[in-house]
């Protein structure tokens, strides 16, 4: 039985659907509209590059006809499809982050988790279309600024070749895309198990529209933090700790889930409903991270670029396996049992540790990084459980506070950044000091606004789902239905 | 006051339900479990052991009532939980256990009332 | 105790043995005969490439000799090994259907969703390289014919490079084939729940052996819906649509599983027993999306290629994730909930919309073709749902009707295709008409041969399982084994 | 509470605790020691490529600058790209493992068996850096040796381009390191279930570090096997024959596990808990073979190397699909059930059996070694399961007796290897004979070595779990947690 | 001897196992079932189709006691089982059954000793 | 007519059921559950939280017999349900409870001869 029209209670919800909707016929309206111009119009802008043209010399000849050298013709080719493959292996991780979240929390709650993961990359993908691209790359005319927009990338002819980047614009944009979802996905599981999934849309959007690509634009945009040296290769701070930090913000505000905390406030721990998925998660999560790191090359034609790309893939696996070695130790040491949560958690520490400097450090740092990271990530779980603040699967530990260990960690271990002179543009503090104050810049950045955005949630009541809800679990109250229906409800009978 | 169990199909719960819903019997507890029973087993297979699976999926249901809605109940299941006309082998059984006392935990009440 | 003689209740399932056997001896008769001839003719044939032969300019020079300029060599180079990467991640959606299926179905179907699953791939590949590739692509002989055979590809010489096409055999090849298992393994889910093991198997070897490649050929062979001007890029048609509909004909000739519709008619929910495993097939496909769709670009090498198949790669993501945010809100507000499996489908719709046409429509259409297909797949499935067709995962409304969709949105918003000359083929009514008549020619055929395929099935008694079977499981009646034996079970007791 | 001090019971584990520990504080320790450096020295040995430096024509300048001619740079490039691509398929095979053994075992053993394979994969990176690489390549001072080191990777200056071999050091490592903890981890599914989790991780310490180095660089390091003309193209051998023996020396010094064999020895078998992981885990391996045997081309630039990879993948495709169809035929035959998980391992046992010879073997050879491969593996598991060896992922009829299978089948069908003059090294025979017997050597090095390691284990106690560890499940008694939480203790608590 | 039958929500499992210990109730049984009460299950919805999910998780606790001990592992039931002062739909119910033996399997002691 | 309950070791169900034939006691019902006895639960760690995890994975059997069956099938329990000669913590216990009827679903037969 179909029914059009919601129960007032639910008005929040309909404000959503609403909204919803309205992409949804922007959509159609969109297709009219392109129908209507589509004859003229659309032909000119875009050029379907028809396979069976292109075989033989023909490339070459049609690459000369555009003013392309044969050397740019290899560099754009092998620039463009490398940055494509290290696209896609980023946003498989959006699977890991998935199966991460879920293993570590009650089954209660598992359609929810998913639910949130699948819409924050599609809503992500949709909002940093629209906004967020054109926010984080204005363009030269900002440089050294501290905000900028460059219009929306959707409306961009996108067709012709990028030579001054010397990459295609839309495997540019299908990078770019799938690390601003990263950031958005890591929130999600600090905030599992009593967030309102309304909520978590309305802030994942802000996240990936907003919040991720002005502190983006700051260093990878070419803003005040990129001139003033700021070294970040791949985002330890720029999009781990961004979403670690947004990540606290909401744990924060959300307060632990119900019996996280007994009466007399003793910790009760709430383990996961699946350690396998847990543990698959963190396997993908590994071999995503070689699209993350090796692929914010972005230029990877040319021996030296190979070299520095595969360079780069070597120290971020030390640095994993360092961490998952220590925080397996520590745990086993300061727990008296090897703790496999930790040993996963280990992993993806001394991965976002190594995130900031893969490309600038010798292997034996890399191994330091990894380690150290390691180390924090066991800590910063203990810490997090004695100050009572609830985050399901850690990730304030293992995004927060090893994002910011990255940032710091360059400074301490990385190659001191040259200018084009090729002199260092610091001496060792004054690399160090810069890593720290702009690190601390990114993540106040992030946890203010964010608190800001789920204070504004909690006023309007958007925040937390209710107790009752809570008990019965997010999967039943909020999405209606069980992850894992027993048999005898699978055997086919639900009245 | 009795405590009804009865092993039914799984594809059965569904019909049974209703089955008790007509005799306006509402409250029950359903639990997953196995049995074994005259019910040939399927041969099952692992590595090259064939070995039978007597062990069946099957669905247990719990159901505290009192006396005179014993026999309504047990009329249900059988209504609700017989296979075909003539009912096969496997549909089951349901056991009636004597009861002392029944308490509703929400409110502490004690007794028939509280069922 | 091991019988080596089956019951005479068992006869079809000794027949099926029987032709498994043949494959079986095959194999050892040829390895003897291969063994033969090892000496002489084999070394002829295959040219081993030595690695170590092939460092520093040696590649070059031996190019040289082969009469391949730089460029060829550059282009073929290129052209191959990313045509390879994306076969590989095609053939990694069979484990996306695989999740997906199981995840949405109950658990006692599951050893038997994933034996289909991992039988149809290697069948699939068995048949395709006997027969289904031959028939495909039986060469320039056939254009614009309606069937053709060239040969068997397991008898070739696929060593020679190949500089018409300008990329390997093989590669072609492994590209093809995982195209072939994707069609195949659609029918899975439709059919989940009540279909003979041995039928599948038999109905997997025809589609992918004869059905699949026929109306192929048509399109990407070269056949007559080429030749009329048909526009269908990566399969949303040839690949999708044939899935669909032959899943439509199976689910409609097995009819509902037992307790799908109860007496009263009135339509009762079995939900799937797993909802991580659906979701995580749902982030595998559409991982592997990346390479079915961009991949289709076939040459990747230059710069206006490597821009295409990042483009292409660029529309595709946009579509999922319109697809992925209309279908939620569309099932919010008819539900009242957001409906995770719509939102899972809606993904699988947006990609499926998309696939014909990735490569000639805007950013706009292509969010608009998602968002549609996401509101078709939602209304379909009601649809199927009245009209008492039991599609358990939604094989129909996501492969079929998206498929038909993508087909008629290329004429939509498409690029119109033009001649050599460069002038447009159609006007705007044209290029649909022509799209429109094509969809519909490949989605009877792909109806009409299931429909008699799954029909001498059912004659002969090897489409359905008895009720007590389907009751108890395909798992344990058709395999024996549970997929999840209980711990009572698992703990090491199986009497 | 926190506890620094372990009760005297556990003293195997503190010492191993001990070791890790150093592992930790060397990392720290090297962090400072390379902060010291870090302005001088390093800055010297690494390069940083920066991205911006790298558009336009600069690469080639560069290029040229570094001596380097256009060709050099174009399969430099791609050699290092695609070489770095296929150590990423073979990493995520890690995953595939991991689920396969998980899927195969009960459930109370699964996060021992998941703590396995994510701990022998960081261990294995460690030591394979510090030692193994070493070992295995210690370079052509020792030809045709048995034994050799080249010092440690870790202190090698990885930076600059490897003309000689034309890829990144880096790259290789990474591909190297693949497969040493592909052999690693093989192992952990013949042990499962009853195995001391400190005993495993020094087993796996010992594996990667010297076991498999050595023997590897008898063949691939060019030791005495490579000089005999023995051919192992991508590891048959080398890697899964290594893994499986190794694995079954694990299993007969342990011993069945409980109640795997009755009072009157009666086999009483012991079901996995989720065919689902086992299922995807098969699906993740096949995907990742694609980077282990095309990978193994090493040089894929120009066409005829691009030629060769592909058909590599076509020969390993076939191999696995035969593979697959066999063994379910053979168990279908013998057991009367299509038994899924010999389906599965069909596929494994295909993909192992074509790993030495894909590179030269036609495509019937291909088919009719998978064909064989199915068949031994089912056999296979019969045999050990009548000589009550007991290995509950049969990890030695998969990679032991087809590791074997792929050396001698490569003397059968494969394409004589020939002396630079381009004449056959050997008559069909003479090639048979020589694959055999280095076979053996290789096998009966990591069994025996195998054995001894097992054998101390065992003396010091350091081997297997208590009978009542074992009955609990390890999950519980090695690290002090369940894998699936019942809703009841998932429901939030545990006293 | 009587056992004793208590469903309770799972989340109150770890408050009931503390109230049992204070009355020195260390052994039971536990195990995961749902049940249908008059508590009103949540609006499902599956591919469409709203129903009433009226079966919600709950866990049920087996106890085998002594006379003696029978009020006392009901007050502590009451006690940790109940949600807030006055309770909630849905906080579940306790059976009391007569049990005639009790037998430890370890050692084969019978009766009230071997509870 | 009894009810007899048992909770047993899961590695013990293979044991127990062989028992069972012995004394032609064919039909049974098996769940899984979880126990906390006597038995010293392993030490537990969560997120550096040792806990008791005293909650041990348990089978248990539900049989319904006729009064001369009762002493044969717990013997049997006992005889396949011990760990070794003495006997471990944690094997188990055996309840038996009274039971008023038996109804067989499929023919409604009722009471002794429908066990
Ligand atoms: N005496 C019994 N004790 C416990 N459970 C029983 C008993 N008899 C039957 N059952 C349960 O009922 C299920 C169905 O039994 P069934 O095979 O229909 O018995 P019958 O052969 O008497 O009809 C069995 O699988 C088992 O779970
Ligand atoms: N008469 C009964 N028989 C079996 N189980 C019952 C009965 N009454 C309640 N239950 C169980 O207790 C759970 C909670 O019941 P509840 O809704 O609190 O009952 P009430 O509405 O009487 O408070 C139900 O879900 C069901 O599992
Ligand atoms: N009094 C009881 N009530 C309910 N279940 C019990 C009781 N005593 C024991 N059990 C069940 O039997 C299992 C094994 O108990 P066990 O530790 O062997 O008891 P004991 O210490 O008396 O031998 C327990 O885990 C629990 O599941």
């Amino acid at each position: 039985m179909i029914q059009f029209f919601r129960a007032p209670g639910t008005s929040p919800r309909s404000w959503f659907i609403a909204t919803l909707l309205v992409v949804g016929m922007l959509g159609v309206g969109m297709s009219l509209a392109s129908v209507a111009s589509a004859q003229d119009e659309q032909a000119a802008t875009l050029e379907v590059i028809e396979a069976p043209d292109a075989g033989g010399d023909a490339v070459v000849e049609e690459a000369a006809a555009a003013g392309v050298t044969a050397d740019q013709n290899f560099e754009y080719t092998i620039n463009t499809l490398i940055m494509f493959i290290c696209a896609v292996l980023v946003l498989f991780m959006q699977a890991g982050f998935a199966m991460v979240e879920v293993g570590l929390n009650s089954s209660k709650n598992t359609v929810n988790i998913l639910a949130k993961n699948v819409l924050d990359l599609s809503v992500g993908v949709i909002l940093f279309l629209v906004v967020g691209y054109g926010l984080m790359y204005p363009g030269s005319d900002y440089e050294g600024g501290y905000f900028g927009f460059s219009g929306s990338m959707v409306t961009r002819d996108v067709d012709a070749p990028n030579l001054d980047t010397g990459w295609s614009n839309s495997a540019d944009f299908m990078f770019q895309v799938a690390f601003a979802a990263t950031a958005a996905t890591i929130v999600s599981g600090a905030v599992a198990g009593r967030m309102k999934f309304v909520g978590y849309l309305i802030y994942s959007g802000v996240l990936t529209g907003l919040i991720y690509p002005i502190s983006g634009f700051w260093k990878w945009g070419g803003g005040f933090l990129a001139e003033a040296g700021f070294q970040d290769f791949a985002g330890s701070v720029v999009v781990h700790a961004v979403g670690g930090f947004a990540g606290l913000a909401g744990a924060m505000l959300l307060g632990p889930r119900i019996g996280r905390y007994n009466a007399e406030g003793k910790s009760v721990p709430i383990p996961g409903h699946n350690i396998t998925f847990a543990a698959l998660g963190v396997f993908i999560l590994w071999v995503g991270w070689y699209g993350f790191n090796p692929g914010s090359q972005l230029t990877y034609a040319g021996w030296a670029n190979a070299e520095a790309t595969t360079y780069i893939a070597l120290t971020t696996t030390l640095s994993g396996a360092a961490g998952c070695i220590v925080a397996l130790a520590t745990a086993w040491v300061l727990f008296g049992k090897p703790d496999l949560t930790m040993a996963l958690n280990g992993v993806l520490a001394g991965l976002v540790g190594i995130t900031a400097n893969c490309d600038r450090v010798d292997q034996l740092s890399a191994l330091a990084i990894g380690a150290v990271a390691g180390l924090i990530v066991v800590l910063g779980t203990i810490l997090l459980d004695k100050i009572k603040i609830d985050d399901p699967v850690g990730a304030f530990p293992v995004h927060g506070m090893c994002g910011v260990w990255g940032g710091i960690a360059t400074g301490l271990f990385g190659v001191i950044p040259t200018d084009d002179a090729g002199a260092n543009l610091f001496d060792r503090a004054g690399f160090i000091w810069v890593q720290a104050y702009s690190t601390a810049i990114i993540c106040v950045w992030a946890f203010s606004t964010m608190l800001i955005v789920f204070g504004v949630l909690k006023a309007i009541g958007m925040l937390r789902v209710s107790a009752e809800e809570e008990q019965a679990g997010l999967d039943i109250s909020e999405h209606g239905m069980h992850a894992y229906p027993s048999d005898a409800i699978a055997g086919g009978a639900i009245h | 006051m009795k405590l009804i169990i009865a092993i039914i199909q799984p594809a059965k719960l569904e019909a049974v339900k209703e089955a008790l819903t007509q005799v306006e019997v509402y409250r029950l507890t359903v639990m997953d479990c196995q049995g074994f029973g005259r019910q040939k087993g399927q041969t099952g297979v692992h590595r090259g052991h064939e070995f039978g699976v007597n062990l069946l999926r099957k669905v247990q249901l719990q159901i505290a009532v009192n006396e005179q809605f014993v026999q309504p109940t047990i009329d249900a299941i059988l209504a609700g939980g017989r296979s075909g006309e003539s009912g096969e082998i496997g549909d089951g059984k349901i056991f009636v256990l004597p009861m002392d006392d029944c308490i509703r935990i929400r409110t502490g009440e004690r007794g028939s009332e509280a069922i």
